[in-house]
């Protein structure tokens, strides 16, 4: 219990003294996971639009399998990108494996059905007058998703912060594609809070792996009131 | 400008749209009117394209409109819409009003100008700022009147849209729809369970029932010689009664209402089963006593069987064989000291009797 | 007009380690040395011996540093690694709680594992014994001592009891886990010393040539993956072996934990048995 | 790539055979998540209730604190339980650390933000019609919590899906309080679908990791194939 | 029953509610009829308990309803509401129906049979399977007042419940109001604005505007007697016009409105600046010539300015210095040869003419 305490104490003294190292990782934390948010709600919101909106044979048998896919786990992500990046891979050439792409691809990957999944929910739960008012209005498709991604902001900007939850918590995936590796220059590093947390865990260094937690909570915190700011515009 | 060809429309095993079929020209204001449930609002749901029809074609400028999918927009763009329950989108009324401009990539002073003046219109002035969520049913629908009309459609549908709102703001909606049909040439279809606002905005009005038109007309016809006898009770015909000719010579007739001979003009020949739809207001009361002669027409005597309330006017129905109901004012009911129970007299002329043949339900 | 001397660019060196090694920090203290002398840049993945050993087979990584002599030897000779020299060892230790019920203090560590065995089985007894469970180089040794004391692993040991737990875990939480059951483990000096203030178990076996432990780095094979960085893998083994390094490393811990963690293996090939050349020979 | 057709090979192998040892792992991944699920449901459903509907100080800050916690790193979460019931830790002498109980404990708070966040924000899509025609036809507020997650059940049940589908692929939190034990008895053991597949891939068994992923999207796919029922209807 | 005492009710900075007062008695069947927008539904929420009242307090029974927070589950189950825009319970149209007699423990069989006999009397047997969401508008408003119905409350709220029916259906659905009432003795409190409606139905009319009670009474006070000019407008008096009092004696005095000379009834005095109402069924229309004489009455001359339909009538608009309106039947302006331009003469008594203060919008 005490090293709660001291996570507490490490976490202010880790912030206030801005310690390099903290700061990068967290820095890669944030840039790494908004742009695999970012990418994967640019992919999931056409892509819940197409299946909510579109009727064609196999879609309840499409939704079942996006649900499903909420159960894959990180490991599991991690190794099937690591699979295809891996030299003997396919995309083997791009020598992506151990890159802070790499852990973007395979957190947009993981994300991306969960994101999906739930801007089917969000959308479904629009009022189909609005629907129709829209397409009565003369909308064009694209102006069609973006009014209804308005109508459907609170649920759309949750899932928004699901996704971005995930892909910032989430370590498997990090650490068999990134490698949680600390280089001395910051693009060759691949190590993040998550990777950081678990290898401070595993040294036994509780009270450090809990002071990283909690920087990673705030930034959490830091991106949920932005994302709420826009939640209740 | 609108053809509707054999349309049909069924949900699962439910029908409700059998063949209706009508032409509404450019320019035209269109009623239609019909019972709740008889698929007025499918079948304006099927003009816009929100639905597609189970059968049949629906033209618009010789186009089929659901065969042409890649010019959907272009088709949708030339209509606009007022839902029934309209909703409302959730930011301010002045955004949900400007939504069809900026699809249209108005600029934002057109878009200002327009907003303002469709608020005036309405009777919203002032509401602008007011988040649309929270307006009142009757102000919804007009911000939703609104809403469509800025976008200048060429075809403007409306779905009952002055069901929420008080007389003195549907005087105000009905103005502004015939100036939109005057000013701009707007074709109007309207739908609508206020047969008198088909009366007064209508060119023409189409009456939906049992899955198609049972009758299109101009308003006049439709009150005064309805197709049948559903339609004649539709229209608030009263008195609509079921008899058999007993004679017929030169384009007038005797029917005989359980009893009671009436002389009514129609070219029905003897024997056949027949429908008599009377209105109210050709029927006059006279106390018993003064009954004056009516040459050629009808003289009943009778009792009154009730009075009740009808706006400014009482509603007094006689008993003379058959109930036959006449409008009074109250003053004169209070005049002739019309009470339930007295004896009077119910007359009307062999003119004013329409005569359809009596089908079966 | 002057031209500035574009400096050469700067040489990546990936480098797959288990994480024994990885958590005992002795990289942490070399790699800035290493990255300074031959201008290039150290990126470390630490993952379980397989995993490690599995980077190397598909040439994602220049160097593999590990601790399991047999693997080693299939490694090498099914062609993936080259050059593999030897720059440390130290040794296990059997650890379990003060009280010591199955007794085994001062044994030899076969010995000991057959008394861990014995107690563990009998009715009612509280001996457990956790083991790594996860094919890692500990948990290749933990099965060596098995054999070692005439058990055939699968059929008398594993799923003979409850007494025998596979953590199947790193060392580090299986520490914590036997220190939770106040149980038997087998587990590598350097994770034990960084453990232990958080820890009520104390080793009660630490001798016995059984418990020596190697560690290496090999180069991957340039002639298998022709675009490894060889050069500077090269110097990475090397610079292992290199004098003052390996007095760094007989030096290292000693001023945190009052013991150094690792011996330099440079001059005690005999001792440890394994041929001069891995010791002392740089790659050519 | 050749690992991943080996994988479903392994699956299919695993599966037709019914290996005791997978089948166990499997079963316990099962109970462990769904027992997860059902409680963090039954407690998220009245909170997320309780703040929807509720007016009280500081409630939009709640909510931005749940949606935070969203980004909670499981491993933070193991760790956290893991000092509470660790035997130097204040319910160490209820003697949890390292059984299925700990790993149930830790997946519901794991999962409780996430389930609570997407509760309230499947609720706020209820029509407030809706909810005003129940409280004028008399609901109490057990009849109000029941009609309304009908009214919002596509959403709750998407909710239930993420729930599930994030307590059964999860990883950080198993591990370390449940520490991965293979015993010889079903109970002792705390070994499920995702630590056995950290553990088969830190071992560098790939097909049988991939395996071990298929048997678990498997198991996935039959739950979400029973929420989906019950969400259709 | 119900006594609402200076209830009020502001959003942010908008007052919708301002001193609203009256009392409505137990089986009394109360309407509240006002224009688009003046807080009809905002008071029927304010009573059901949706929605607190910024000030004032609401009574049943004496009990103060929004005071007492642990008895709202009671007191909100003597109550039934329709609401102006139903919401469907996504299910059946019997499970929609069944759900307060649910949250009553009612038992299955008894459920059923109500269910039933509700579709029934609301004209919709056989509807029940079919799912909620798929109704139209007229049909989920007659499911409404079901849902509300089955639970037989004490009291019993419509917001515009026959808001989008047609006629007939609009008969059937008024019927059983009155039915409800008498057979259970339902107090029933309706908005509406139907006028007609109000009149047909309640015992009291409270015409709500400008945040209060512009006038309560019955149905024919509010119609003949309007309270004010507002009012009077509101409540469809075609003729509401301003003038000044130039002489006045024995409660008959004679008015200037512009330049014409009107004789009423009334006890104002001269120099008072009055609004005359005059309803339009109380003006004869006569060709110019035959004028017969009124004594004590007005004879206007002037000219037909416009002829419009209204239903089965024309409403004739003379200009006599000002408009004047009345509703002829068709036959009788074909009779009169009465158009556009043609020189008449309307003529009305003193009685009919209502006079009230004239109030500054
Ligand atoms: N998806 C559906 N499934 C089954 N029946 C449906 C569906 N949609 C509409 N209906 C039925 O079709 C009929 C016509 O509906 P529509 O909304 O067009 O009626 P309407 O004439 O507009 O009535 P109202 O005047 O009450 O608005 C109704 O009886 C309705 O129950
Ligand atoms: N939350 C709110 N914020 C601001 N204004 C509101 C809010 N809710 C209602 N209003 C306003 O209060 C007024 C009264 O609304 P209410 O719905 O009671 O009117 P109504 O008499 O029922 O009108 P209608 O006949 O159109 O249904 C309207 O002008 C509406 O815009
Ligand atoms: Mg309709
Ligand atoms: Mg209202």
């Amino acid at each position: 219990m005490y090293e709660i305490i001291e996570g507490f104490v490490e976490a202010a003294r880790l912030i206030v003294t801005l310690d390099p190292d903290v700061m990068a990782i967290a820095a890669r934390s944030i840039v790494i996971s908004l742009t695999a948010t970012i990418l994967a709600t640019l992919l999931a919101i056409p892509l819940g639009a197409a299946i909510n909106f579109g009727t064609f044979p196999g879609r309840k048998s499409l939704i079942n399998l996006i649900q499903t896919l909420y159960s894959l786990p990180t490991v599991i992500v991690g190794l099937l990108i690591f699979l295809l990046i891996s030299r003997v891979g396919p995309f083997g050439s791009l020598r992506l494996l151990f890159t802070p792409t790499a852990m973007v691809i395979a957190q947009t990957v993981l994300i991306l059905p969960i994101m999906t999944g739930l801007t089917i929910s969000a959308l479904s739960g629009v009022d189909p007058v609005v629907r129709d008012t829209l397409y009565s209005l003369g909308a064009t498709r694209l102006q069609f998703l973006v009014n209804i991604m308005k109508e459907a902001r609170f649920a759309i900007l949750a899932t928004v912060a699901v996704g971005f939850g995930r892909a910032i918590s989430e370590v498997g995936a990090a650490i068999l594609v990134g490698g949680n590796i600390a280089a001395s220059s910051f693009g060759s590093s691949t190590r993040v809070l998550t990777t950081a947390i678990s290898l401070e865990t595993s040294m036994g260094n509780i009270p450090e792996s809990i002071a990283l937690g909690i920087i990673l909570l705030a930034i959490a915190l830091g991106v949920n009131l932005a994302i709420t700011t826009v939640q209740h515009r | 400008m609108i053809e509707l060809e054999n349309v049909s429309k069924r949900f699962d095993d439910k029908t409700v749209l059998d063949g209706v079929t009508a032409r509404i020209g450019r320019g035209e204001i269109f009623a239609v009117i019909g019972p709740s449930g008889a698929g007025k609002s499918t079948l304006l749901r099927l003009v816009d394209l929100l639905d597609s029809p189970s059968g049949g074609t629906i033209r618009i400028d010789g186009i089929d409109i659901h065969a042409e999918r890649e010019r959907s927009l272009s088709i949708r763009r030339m209509m606009g819409m007022v839902f029934q329950k309209p909703a409302a989108f959730n930011t301010t009324v002045a955004e949900n009003i400007a939504v069809g401009l900026r699809f249209r990539g108005a600029g934002e002073s057109v878009i200002q100008k327009k907003v303002e003046d469709a608020l005036d219109m309405v009777g919203l002035a002032g509401y602008g700022e007011q988040r649309a969520r929270t307006l009142s049913g009757g102000e919804m629908q007009r911000v939703a009147l609104a809403r469509a009309m800025v976008i200048e459609p060429e075809i403007l549908l409306m779905d009952e849209p002055t069901a929420n709102l008080d007389p003195v703001s549907v005087e105000k909606i009905e103005e502004l729809v015939l100036q939109i049909n005057r000013d701009h040439g707007t074709t109007i279809v309207i739908s609508t369970h206020d047969m008198y606002q088909g009366q007064r905005l209508a060119h023409r009005i189409g009456v939906l029932m049992n899955g198609g038109f049972a009758q299109v007309g101009s308003p006049r016809e439709v009150f005064t010689l309805p197709a049948n006898q559903d339609v004649a009770r539709f229209v608030g015909t009263e008195n609509v009664v079921e008899g058999v000719v007993v004679a017929a010579e030169f384009g007038s007739s005797v029917v005989d209402v359980g009893g009671v001979r009436v002389r009514a003009r129609s070219s029905f020949s003897q024997g056949e089963e027949v429908c008599l739809c009377i209105r109210s207001e050709d029927i006059r009361i006279a106390p018993a006593a003064g009954a004056r002669g009516l040459r050629g027409g009808n003289i009943l005597p009778g009792t009154v069987a009730s009075i009740s309330p009808r706006g400014p006017f009482s509603r007094v129905t006689v008993d003379c064989g058959f109930p036959l109901s006449s409008v009074l004012s109250w003053k004169v009911v209070d005049d002739l000291e019309i009470r339930k129970g007295s004896p009077v007299s119910a007359s009307f002329t062999a003119e004013s009797v329409h005569v359809v043949r009596a089908t079966r339900n | 007009t002057t031209s500035d001397p574009t400096p050469a660019e700067k040489q990546q060196l990936r480098i797959a380690t288990t994480t024994s090694l990885y958590d005992t920090k002795l990289l942490e203290r070399l790699t800035p040395i290493f990255e300074e002398q031959y201008n290039a840049e150290v990126l470390i993945v630490s993952a379980g011996t397989g995993k490690a050993i599995e980077y190397g087979q598909n040439g994602d990584v220049d160097v593999l540093m590990v601790h399991d002599r047999a693997r080693e030897d299939a490694f090498l000779a099914d062609g993936y690694g080259v050059n593999r020299r030897v720059f440390a060892y130290n040794y296990f230790v059997v650890v379990g709680p003060e009280s010591d019920p199955a007794g085994i203090k001062g044994l030899q560590p076969e010995a000991a594992f057959t008394a861990i065995r014995e107690t563990g089985m009998t009715d009612g007894s509280d001996v457990v014994f956790v083991s790594r469970g996860d094919a890692s180089g500990t948990h290749s040794k933990e099965k060596a001592i098995w054999k070692a004391a005439g058990f055939n692993y699968s059929a008398d040991v594993q799923g003979s009891g409850d007494w025998y737990q596979e953590a199947g875990t790193g060392m580090g939480a299986t520490l914590a886990m036997a220190n939770e059951k106040q149980a038997y483990t087998l587990s590598d000096i350097g994770t034990y010393l960084a453990y232990k203030g958080d820890l009520d178990l104390v080793t009660l076996v630490d001798e016995g040539d059984i418990l020596l432990n190697i560690y290496c780095a090999m180069q991957i094979n340039p002639e298998k993956y022709s675009d490894t960085n060889s050069t500077v893998a090269k110097d990475w083994v090397n610079f292992m072996i290199s004098e003052d390094v390996q007095k760094e490393i007989a030096s290292f811990g000693v001023d945190q934990y009052g013991q150094p963690l690792f011996y330099a293996a440079r001059n005690d090939w005999e001792k440890i048995g394994v041929p001069q050349a891995e010791v002392k020979d740089p790659i050519p």
